[in-house]
């Protein structure tokens, strides 16, 4: 998934034709000033950190400003500021509009209907889990057919729109449908839309696209989400990768297998630090790959399970013992191996050659795991 | 009919001559599929594992009678394949495909429900009736022939589960691997009565995983209208809320989509529940034992 | 059921404050048609010839458990009406507005087919089932009950068709407008086996036009499936080749479409073909003598 | 049906991405032989008759020139000329390209099916209705999907490419759709499709729009049809009007019972020339209106036969007696009537009022139409 930070959200909805307001990126604070200094956006403006982190406003990531100097303050105030670890490095800066009433607007999957479902609110500005299910309007949407008459005059009502604003609403829901269904994307959200005289525009901009449709847009791949630095790496070589709080690494092959692995491991105590998907390859060069990438994150040891399917048994066992020669022994970590299904003898005794036994019970690989992770120092590798 | 396959399935492999589509052709016939055709463009005329390759599915429907299909064909390419099986008559496909984008797996799902074709997957292992037919890239080994009914969002998980079954002695009627995309063309939902209504099948081990709600859906079908009993083990209790496990895609929204909200659910329905993967087994036995069954 | 509508009918008129549907949901009422409820976007609360007033098809079948929709609603809105009406959980649909562009017919028929959702017309006269049900514009005064179906793809020659029958004494289980549109949502194909079905119809007059290709089709149904008689009338006979006449749409092609092609395709197949509309009471009275029914 | 010239079609395809040649319009000999020697178009050119009628390769309208002087008398000659009552007024000058092979594509509809269909040819160039059905190929396309992969083979099949053209036909075979689809067409047509080097080019371009969806594209409604003069007042006025070569006008309403009443004209030896279809209506206005037309076209006799549903008997006999008022005396005729259906008893009354009896049996009023029409002045009024 994508995750756009605002000013590029806001760069699809004007290619649609949905209204914004007219705004800059700037990136730093000296930049903040010239820009109003030249009029380049009518000042009162205001100045909003471009992360992807949500709580830019509690955090006073989003200023208000009538004066250059004021902008420039506040700029190099929320240019120092962290979210989640995301540093604040862009600047979107507005001019503040005098709005009449803020409302909420998204489309995104129904997965239940297979059916893209536009979501409307007269309650807008705030997190839209926070709003009571009873004040929301949710129409699911026909890919084939977009949306009709009846469905606009819905969401007109749920709104509580009438004349200009009600006009500006039937354009603009059929602008954002085309962006959701012209950039693949999983979400588009207007949170707040607000009513500004007659009109009505896009105070902020979600968008996120879907990973699996970067082939057709090709500009998104290129973006950084809110990913580590390992967990970037990984994506680039086509493992999924997640790091969390505890110690243990533990490689699996599928999502399911992956998080019932993670079940075991916490019920005998186990704290799981990295995740790693291998997904489904049968090219040992991508194990050893993704062995390496978890060395660097010093589990103090790992468990791999691996059921084979795709992913063959003998493809990993001779991933791993690749893998383990190539280790550095500052990061090297104690191993317990599970391998079961395709070709699991083969797999098994290359595995047994590099004196690695494997453990084909469940709950007795992950309670020797426990013990190989609770006797070894913590986040570092054996000696 | 065994839920979906059985001897009279007739198997066209679309994406045959690349390296999945061989491969699993094989392991197929080894099976016992009555794998009929391949297609690749370009390629008509050369066989694979024995199998005649042809241009386009409709030739290979008309030359072979095919009724099933198992797409291999890469995901940019994939609606296209789809289409063309529906086009050229094919009303079940499983798509083991990954990484299909969902706006393209909404147009093939309308499309085919408009014409009376279903979809098994994309990205999933796809449909094992043991005895009788595969059409999809479940391994083998795990299998053998019995009553109990599996279906699963999950892949690997599920081929654990199935042989944790066989360890025990617990054979399948039909494995239903159903993909855990977030548009699916046949979800716990669609499937359930189709286990309902199998004379072959007198129990059900039903495997999700956290995010979305098909499980929780899946509970009210049961509540509503299954009348056999349905053992259930939900994946990733213990997953940090917020991040996403692979493609599980745990977009958790409203309280729904956890764990605690999908074991509810389906406790509530009446499904015994498995805490562990390796509880399965015995709690079938169990159950089995109670029917009379074993 | 008397092939589509029955005493259990409840209408809803989508765009009954406009003229021509105030003007038919009194004719309908007439008829003796159970016409429930009415949908204006914004005129909801008001009531027209005593039939109550909603703003959305939703609301008006929530209230009144309306099951047919009968649609006036001006051309460049019907596509978005007939959606409404569906997403309500409307099956059936006449189409009386005219001008509709088919291509917003093409995605009208194919959502109304995924859903299970049947259209009459665009630009029909509709359904009457005399004593029952009307959905749609026939004139009142031309019907009377019977046992004789009638389908066409006029509307005018229609009346004049059954207002003849009806002089003759012969009474009319269905009569069925279709619409002469290009895309029409039922065809002679669609609703033949309607009244091969229906055990209150003993015999039915086609009346088709030049243009098009849907006589010939009726010709295939009726000599592989139609069992019943078939007295068939084709207008347009001695009409310049080339020139439209009016919504006719004459686009004859390959030696289809033209009325010796379509006359020759039903009699091939074994209906009695009537030369003028004014030959075709006679005839039906004689085949119904034949069968003993009169 | 709003039939486009090639060079309107043209515009559009240029709009959709499909290659055409580059070409200009002018509407004289000299602006002609400008155009060349300022290099608008390079030379050899070919200058073609913009017409909607078809044959006109064959009438001469479609030459080839090498020099300005050429091409200018080539204009002139071009300019003249008539084809089925149109007279050409504009030509499309264009450079002259080097094919080497000449195909067939189009999109319409298949109303059978209810699905829009594609043809392609490898034998492009010549009247479609020429070539064999073994030669055709005909791909029925769903509106919700449009053309996939299998289809586009296909069709690289049917014409037989390879290469370069069969690699540009997979986004040509995407534009034509699109522009069949956007604009409403009820037929697309490039006939010839030519390969030209490594690509395809379309050399002529047969545009219909459908007349119904011109509410989405008002710039259609500007654009002149086929119509004669008479037809095209009609046209603006919502009145089907066809007009033929016989001596009696029939105005009936509804298209079946139009030609239903043609079918017994014919019969009993009458010749239609001027039908006339008032459709639905419950204006008597224009009736009258539709009166007043009919006498302009100077019929013999005309038999009105109108079946009273949407368009009320009254209506119309209202409409008819106030035109019967209008009509100068140079364009009377004398008239046979016959109304049925709803509100025929007042109908009936207003007509006997005025003198114009209706005679309710289909055969015995086209009889009596018929006979009035022989005894009166061939394409003359009645004194």
């Amino acid at each position: 998934m994508v995750k756009l930070a605002e000013w590029r959200g806001k760069e699809i909805f004007q290619k649609y034709g949905i209204p914004t307001p007219n705004g800059r990126v700037v990136r730093s604070a000296p930049e903040a000033g010239a820009l109003l200094r030249n009029g380049g956006v009518p000042l009162p403006c205001v100045i909003k950190a471009q992360v992807l982190a949500g709580g830019r406003g509690k955090g006073g990531a989003v200023r208000f400003a009538s004066a250059p100097e004021e902008a420039e303050a506040a700029a190099s105030a929320i240019l120092g500021l962290e979210f989640q670890g995301e540093k604040v490095r862009e600047l979107l800066i507005e001019p503040k509009l005098a709005l009449a009433k803020e409302l909420y607007l998204s489309i995104t999957l129904d997965r239940s209907r297979r059916l893209p479902v536009l979501i409307a609110s007269s309650q807008g500005g705030v997190e839209i889990e926070a709003v009571a299910e009873s004040a929301l309007v949710r129409l699911p949407l026909h890919p084939f057919v977009g949306l009709v008459g009846y469905e606009k005059r819905k969401v007109v009502r749920a709104l509580g729109l009438s004349g200009g604003p009600a006009k500006a609403l039937d354009g603009l829901v059929d602008r954002l449908w085309a962006a959701f269904e012209s950039e693949d994307a999983e979400l588009v959200e207007i949170n707040p839309l607000a009513v500004v005289g007659d009109g009505l525009v896009a105070l902020d901009a979600k968008v996120i696209i879907e990973d699996d449709a970067t082939f057709r847009h090709p500009q998104y791949a290129e973006i950084r989400d809110d990913r580590t630095p390992l967990e970037e790496i990984a994506r680039e070589k086509g493992i999924a990768f997640v790091q969390l709080d505890g110690n243990i690494g533990v490689i699996a092959n599928g999502a399911g297998l992956t998080m019932a692995t993670l079940d075991v491991l916490a019920e005998f105590g186990g704290r799981p630090g990295i995740f790693l998907d291998l997904g489904g390859t049968d090219d040992p060069a991508k194990v050893t790959e993704a062995f390496l990438l978890m060395a660097k994150a010093r589990p103090s040891a790992v468990f791999l399970n691996i059921f084979g399917g795709v992913t063959r048994c003998d493809t990993v066992a001779k991933g791993l013992v690749e893998a383990m020669k190539q280790v550095p022994p500052s990061e090297r970590f104690p191993l317990v191996a599970r391998i079961r299904g395709n070709n699991e003898a083969e797999g098994t005794a290359i595995l047994r050659e590099a004196g690695i036994p494997s453990v084909p019970d469940l709950k007795e690989s992950v309670q020797a795991a426990v013990r190989a992770a609770d006797g070894a120092a913590p986040g570092g590798g054996r000696p | 009919m065994t839920v979906l396959v059985d001897a009279d399935t007739r198997v066209v492999v679309q994406g045959i001559t690349g390296h999945q589509g061989t491969v699993h052709t094989r392991q197929m016939k080894l099976f016992g599929s009555n794998v009929v055709a391949g297609t690749t463009p370009g390629k008509g005329g050369s066989t694979v594992e024995g199998v005649p390759v042809f241009d386009s599915v409709e030739e290979a429907v008309d030359r072979t009678s095919a009724n099933a299909s198992c797409i291999f064909v890469p995901a940019p390419y994939a609606r296209d394949a789809f289409i063309e099986a529906v086009d050229a008559g094919i009303r079940l496909a499983v798509i083991v495909t990954e990484h299909i984008p969902f706006h393209d797996m909404l147009s093939m799902y309308h499309y085919g429900r408009e014409r009376g074709a279903r979809i098994i997957g994309p990205n999933c292992p796809g449909i094992a009736a043991p005895g009788k037919s595969k059409v999809g890239i479940i391994p083998n080994v795990v299998f053998r022939p019995g009553r109990v009914g599996v279906v699963s969002r999950s892949g690997t998980l599920t081929y654990e589960i199935v042989s944790g079954l066989k360890e025990h002695g617990l054979g399948q009627s039909t494995c239903l691997g159903l993909g855990g995309d977030p548009v699916v063309g046949t979800s716990f939902v669609d499937a359930l009565p189709l286990f309902e209504a199998d004379p072959e099948t007198d129990i059900v081990v039903l495997v999700g995983e956290i995010g979305g709600t098909a499980e929780e859906d899946a509970a009210e079908e049961i509540r509503r209208n299954f009348t056999k009993p349905v053992v259930a083990y939900v994946a990733g209790r213990s997953a940090p809320p917020g991040k996403r496990m692979g493609h599980a895609g745990a977009i958790i929204a409203r309280g729904r989509g956890t764990a605690e909200s999908k074991l509810s659910a389906l406790k509530g329905a009446g499904a015994e529940i498995a805490r562990f993967p390796y509880e399965i087994p015995d709690m079938v036995a169990t159950r089995l034992a109670r029917l009379g069954r074993r």
